[in-house]
């Protein structure tokens, strides 16, 4: 039982600091949290009481199935991994972009720049493009 | 305060009347055995009152009193 | 058929639908503006009498009905219920017209949805209408305490609130418990004080109850409450906790030892106390640790004991609060350390004051008297011996604080020539009959005594009885009257166990605060979206060109939520999902 | 032969997304006409799949590696995943043709690095919905589902400045979904062993955990909706769809939330039906699209700002396609596929042309729209058209797909059913207030003074046109398009639940 009490711990760590925490790297820190979460749920759901690591011993010839550990949910977490690795790297580098064009990484503070700036007055991309205004056009 | 000396002592001539009373009617007691020490309520009373007020006033104050504003500068970072 | 005996009728008959049909009426008749603010209380009254009139002729019996696969028993009469029940709605009648002179429309509501909440509880047959009752009336407390109007009152009441939905937690915890434990039995009865259901019920009801270490949002909140607002406070929170635990657990000897404990803890806290109000408070704590005591004792006699007083508390508390809102009323203070005197320019509510003061000290001939004699002689026949000493002693120190100390520092004592505000006639009113009520209680003990649930025969007028309560009264006075300047309140605040959550531990948990802030933009962003909805579809219709001339500038619409609030409203689905697929 | 172009289909785009950047590097100006012809490729090899499938009745499958099922991961297209890999690849040719930044003006031109990364992250996304629409495993459709939502991420993020702010935003809120759908899929995969969908549904019914099933349907069932945007969870999709640049908005604001419906469809209409929770899911998926129809509706109609009243149209809907997958009588599944298809044309069209503009013009004011019908006639009258299929006004693709709906709703009965076809009214008065308005001042409202000319790109407006063409043939040909490609994607899946009972 403990793993899964774990797992949900994580789970709800996790999903209690996405919806709590304003600032945007400990928002992404609590999504790894909760990613974690659900790789030791799978890994949970793969043990088993004396079972081994699916792996024959040198000189070992016949394996019994039951003996061993599922591997299954292992590779499935492998990409799991590798998924989450990805999506935190892309994370990183958005968080890395939007400091340098707003020097804040509370979520709050954004959200009312980017309401703050109207939608109307200024288009998209405004920070990596400022000369976007058609000509004549007054910037409002 | 004349006025109030005459009514506790009257009050406490009552109490002590009662009490008579009850013996005489031999009313049944119960509780510990000091329910039967005769006058034993006064005793309490004046005693108990006296505990209280030291224990509060001599032990928990000294330990738990703080300024009025203490939570408001505790809790001042909110 | 008279009209009245329609009120017999079992849906009618409930107490607290009436006292819910008054806020209706209140919050309809203000917000269309037929009554005016000054008015506002009127309704409620009319309506909180009728609610006192069906809960005196309430018929014995259970409605219930069916909702997914539980039967909800949402009216469950019998002597302990409908005792709860006329207490609150007399409470409630007494507190409106306390306040008729001072309650806007907000406040009128909140307090009788909140006696409402009180009454369902209290007639609730089964643990899930308990629980949803039992939390409603933890939400419609905060709402009466916000009424205070101050910004303290605001934080204490957002503490209070999360305190609150704690306890909920564990109380539905245990009801959970319980439930799978009994295969599905959710009748409210007695239980095995016994296992976790146990101990999660407990420290549920145990928090509404105030039983240390879980008292700390009692005296948290109630001093910050407007003065009408303790009144009702003081009146049901902690007696419908004392009524589950009647109901429950009678007989659980672990409540005798805690019942003692709350006693005298409150008594001790009360002595150092400088807030006239948090003193009364801790005097509420005190006061249930009787009632608590006698629960755990278990005997008909004690039984009856916690039952009676409970009764009895209702309203010489209530009293109490009063007298102590007519002194914030007419002087504006609050502390002790700031009174002195004023006997001279309001002796008519500092008598009356003294009658609630007398009544708690248990003093004969007041209604304290003959239900606490009840619980010290319960004690002492099932040989209780040293919880009757304790809670004698705690007795001793109620009469210490709250019959000595207060009234001499407040009314009396060195007189600082303070300027007195003249009290309302309503004010006054409610007070006498209040204090009415104590006397007649405390000279006809029969009426009372002929509700209780339980048969056991009992004569508080022996005696020994009226000698016992004599004797200790006077040997409180003369300690006092000896050694008065060393009792003198100090302006200081004293910690205790609301310290635990407001001190340096509390800000471990101060993301559970930001969250529960959270909800207030929500609520915020709910209703001025839709009014400003409303409002721009009106102009569009009205006017389309406004908009466009820019007359209408701001745009409420181009708002952003946070991302956050998308991950919790999933978390809600699944938990919906969980929840709607298990009915 | 045709079984390898089902492995094709993803293969394709995955090696597109891998050679772009270097391509891209190497020689810039042939990215473009390599992405075209890649995703072309694609499409007809999406065609000839689909052509097979409608002829036959019968799926295609593929086994990944050659293992056997249910070991290995299955990939079959049937009428229906064909006919949403036919929908993601044509519309992909559509954004691929067009210059990464076609908006920005014919003098700038995009950096190596941001033409392949743009036209990478297309290709992957490309991938992933394809790979969505046909896998039978439940875990690989979560990794298609992440390569999806991690190509959409950079793509949203290309749009620079604020868009970076809504790609975080969507990241969280998508990746959250991607863990929810994960843990129920690991309940399902605790619960029976397996991860096909068709052992899944083959060994449900003998499952008697009863609680932990539920948790599955109910986590799978939240994940998908934050991804295909179901309200009150489409927090992400406002400023998603409104800060990426036009023309990978138009691509994602056509297809990104509906695969993630089809999704939903598969596995809560298919694999999970005939479990309690799967049908109180459903249920509560038609009252909270229910909902979305009108908020959705509501807040575009409250908007200022042209694009972003789109994205709020999306939210509506979305809601529309989702109570029609919720109430999953056959002839509501004709009405999502329907609608899926117009709104897709559509909203494609519309915000490559809208958004297009508003880039071009630096303002998003659907003001600054006015006096477009003097200026470029052409693409006026193809938003005009597309507008009219948002509203759902004859002879429109709109019409048809709405009437379907309606026909539905109606035949559902109850509450449920009576307030989605009183909802579905409303949003189309709704949207007929929103774009009348944009429509009034494209025609009859002249240019503002010292306004830039308006003028879309020539590489979005030839796309613009043709979508807008496919609208309005969409519409007069709804018979034929009712017929040949969404009855045989509807037997798929009501066909395989019509003989479950």
């Amino acid at each position: 039982m403990t793993p899964y009490a774990l797992a949900a711990a994580l789970f709800t760590l996790g999903l209690g600091g996405m919806v709590l925490l304003p600032n945007l790297v400990r928002k992404l820190l609590a999504m790894n949290v909760m990613q974690v979460a659900v790789i030791v749920f799978f890994i949970a759901l793969a043990t088993k009481d004396g079972g081994r690591v699916p792996i024959l011993e040198p000189g070992e010839t016949e394996a019994i199935a039951a003996d061993f550990m599922n591997p299954l949910p292992h590779t499935l977490m492998l990409t799991a991994i590798v998924v989450s690795v990805a999506t935190t790297g892309l994370a990183l580098g958005l968080l890395i972009r939007i400091w340098r064009q707003y020097g804040s990484l509370d979520e709050r503070i954004l959200l009312s720049r980017l309401r703050g700036s109207g939608d109307d007055a200024t288009r998209h991309g405004a920070g990596d493009d400022a000369t976007r205004h058609g000509a004549g056009e007054p910037p409002r | 305060m004349k006025g109030i000396l005459v009514l506790l002592a009257g009050f406490a001539l009552l109490g002590v009347g009662l009490e008579a009373l009850g013996l005489a009617a031999g009313e049944e007691h119960h509780g510990g055995f000091w329910n039967f020490i005769p006058l034993w309520d006064f005793a309490f009373g004046f005693v108990g009152a006296a505990i209280l007020g030291l224990v509060a006033r001599g032990l928990l104050k000294p330990l738990l009193a703080r300024s009025e504003d203490w939570y408001d500068a505790a809790e001042g970072d909110r | 058929m008279n009209p009245l005996d329609w009120l017999a009728i079992p849906p009618l008959a409930h107490p607290g639908l009436w006292l819910a049909l008054g806020a209706l009426v209140t919050a309809i008749a203000t917000a269309t503006g037929v009554l005016g603010r000054r008015a506002a209380s009127a309704p409620g009254i009319l309506f909180a009498a009728l609610a006192v009139f069906a809960a005196s002729r309430a018929p014995s019996g259970s409605v219930d009905f069916r909702v997914a696969r539980f039967d909800l028993v949402w009216y469950h009469a019998d002597d302990l219920s409908v005792l709860f029940a006329l207490v609150f709605s007399i409470v409630t009648l007494l507190g409106l017209l306390y306040g008729a002179h001072r309650l806007g429309p907000g406040e009128t509501v909140a307090a009788l949805l909140y006696a409402a909440s009180a009454v369902a509880t209290v007639l609730a047959g089964d643990w899930i209408t308990f629980f949803v009752f039992w939390e409603a009336m933890a939400i419609t407390s905060v709402a009466l305490i916000w009424q205070g109007g101050l910004p303290e009152s605001r934080r204490a009441g957002m503490r209070y609130l999360l305190v609150h939905a704690a306890g909920g937690a564990a109380l539905f915890v245990g009801i959970a418990l319980h439930a799978s434990a009994s295969g599905g039995v959710l009748d409210l009865g007695r239980l095995a004080a016994t296992g976790p259901p146990f101990w999660f019920l407990l420290v549920g009801v145990g928090l509404n109850a105030a039983i240390p270490p879980l008292h700390g949002w009692l005296t948290d909140a109630y001093p910050e409450a407007s003065t009408t607002g303790a009144v009702f406070c003081s009146a049901l929170t902690t007696k419908t906790a004392v009524y589950a635990l009647l109901r429950v657990f009678p007989g659980a000897e672990i409540l005798v030892s805690l019942g003692v404990a709350m006693a005298l803890y409150g008594v001790v806290f009360a002595v150092i106390e400088n807030d006239f109000r948090r003193l009364l408070g801790y005097h509420i704590i005190s006061q249930v640790g009787f009632m608590v005591a006698g629960v755990g004792i278990g005997t008909e006699l004690a039984l009856n004991g916690a039952a009676a007083h409970a009764y009895s508390h209702i309203l010489y508390k209530a009293l109490l609060f009063m007298g102590a809102g007519a002194l914030i009323e007419a002087t504006g203070r609050r502390r002790l350390t700031d009174l002195g005197g004023v006997f001279r320019s309001m002796p008519v509510a500092a008598i009356l004051y003294l009658v609630g003061a007398l009544s708690i000290s248990g003093a004969p001939l007041f209604n304290g008297f003959i239900s606490k004699s009840m619980t010290l002689s319960a004690a002492g026949e099932a040989h209780f011996y040293f919880a009757e000493l304790f809670l004698s002693l705690a007795a001793v120190g109620t009469f210490l604080s709250v019959g000595l100390k207060l009234p001499w520092f407040a009314f009396f004592g060195k007189d600082r020539g303070i300027a007195v505000r003249p009290l309302p006639v309503n004010l006054l009113a409610a007070m006498a009959i209040t204090a009415g009520l104590c006397l007649l209680y405390g000279v006809r003990p029969d009426l009372l005594y002929r509700m209780l649930p339980f048969a056991a025969s009992y004569d508080p007028f022996t005696a020994g009885h009226l000698a016992s309560n004599v004797q200790l009264l006077v040997g409180a006075a003369v300690l006092f009257a000896l050694g008065f300047r060393r009792l003198a309140p100090t302006p200081t605040r004293n910690l205790d166990a609301d310290w635990i959550y407001r001190g340096r531990p509390g800000r471990i948990a101060r993301p559970l605060v930001t969250g529960a802030r959270a909800l207030g933009p929500v609520a915020q962003a709910v209703r001025s979206g839709a009014l400003t909805a409303a409002n721009r579809a009106i102009v569009r219709l009205a006017a389309p060109g406004a908009l466009a001339t820019g007359a209408v500038r701001r745009d409420p619409f181009s708002f952003r939520t946070p991302i956050g609030r998308t991950v919790l409203l999933a978390a809600m689905v699944v938990g919906w999902l969980l929840l709607a697929s298990r009915l | 032969m045709i079984e390898a172009l089902a492995g094709l289909l993803v293969a394709l785009p995955l090696a597109g997304a891998a050679l772009m950047p270097m391509v891209a590097v190497l020689r810039r100006r042939g990215t473009r006409w390599l992405a075209f012809g890649l995703h072309l490729l694609t499409f007809a090899a999406a065609a000839a799949v689909f052509a097979r499938t409608a002829a036959t009745g019968e799926a295609i499958a593929h086994r990944m590696g050659g293992w056997p099922g249910p070991f290995g991961i299955e990939l079959r297209l049937d009428g229906l995943s064909a006919l949403i890999a036919l929908l993601v690849t044509g519309l992909s040719c559509f954004v691929a043709s067009a210059p990464v930044d076609a908006s920005r003006g014919a003098t700038r031109r995009a950096s190596p690095v941001r033409e392949g990364l743009v036209r990478g992250a297309l290709s992957m996304l490309v991938a992933g919905l394809v790979g969505i629409a046909a896998t039978r495993d439940v875990f690989n459709l979560f990794v298609f589902l992440e390569i999806s939502s991690l190509a959409v991420y950079t793509l949203v993020a290309s749009g620079g400045g604020r868009a970076t702010v809504a790609a975080f935003r969507y990241l969280i809120a998508g990746t959250a979904a991607g863990s929810l759908y994960l843990l129920g899929v690991g309940f399902l995969y605790g619960l029976t062993g397996t991860l096909n969908m068709d052992d899944l549904a083959a060994r449900l019914p003998g499952v008697e955990a009863d609680a932990a099933l539920t948790a599955a349907v109910a986590l799978i069932a939240a994940g998908l909706a934050i991804k295909a945007a179901l309200f009150p969870l489409h927090g992400w999709l406002p400023d998603a769809y409104v800060f990426a640049p036009a023309p990978a908005a138009g691509f994602i604001s056509a297809v990104m939330a509906k695969v993630s419906a089809y999704a939903l469809l598969r596995l809560l209409g298919e694999t999970l039906r005939g479990i309690p929770a799967g049908a109180m899911a459903l249920e509560t998926m038609v009252w909270l699209g229910t909902l979305g129809v009108l908020v959705g509706g509501g807040m575009a109609l409250a908007q200022r700002d042209a694009p972003r009243m789109l994205a709020w149209s999306s939210v509506s809907a979305m809601g529309a396609i989702l109570l029609a997958v919720g109430i999953g009588s056959p002839l509501a599944l004709a009405g999502a596929l329907f609608h899926v298809v117009a709104h897709a044309l559509a909203k494609g069209c519309l915000f490559l042309g809208v958004g297009g503009l508003a880039e071009t013009l630096g303002a998003g004011d659907r003001r600054a729209l006015r006096g477009l019908g003097r200026r470029a006639p052409w693409t006026a009258a193809a938003l005009t058209l597309a507008a009219f299929s948002m509203i759902g006004l004859p002879p429109t693709a709109g019409f048809s797909s709405k009437l379907l709906l309606l026909r539905a709703s109606l035949a559902e009965g109850g509450p449920a059913g009576v307030a989605a076809f009183v909802a579905l009214l409303a949003s189309s008065g709704l949207a007929a207030l929103y774009f009348l308005r944009v429509l009034e001042g494209i025609w009859f409202r002249p240019r503002p003074e010292g306004r830039p000319a308006q003028r879309l790109p020539r590489a979005l407006a030839a796309p613009v046109l043709s979508l807008a063409v496919l609208v309005l043939l969409g519409g007069v040909f709804s018979a034929v398009v009712e017929r040949e490609f969404v009855s045989g994607a509807v037997e798929a899946v009501a066909g395989a639940t019509a003989d479950e009972r």
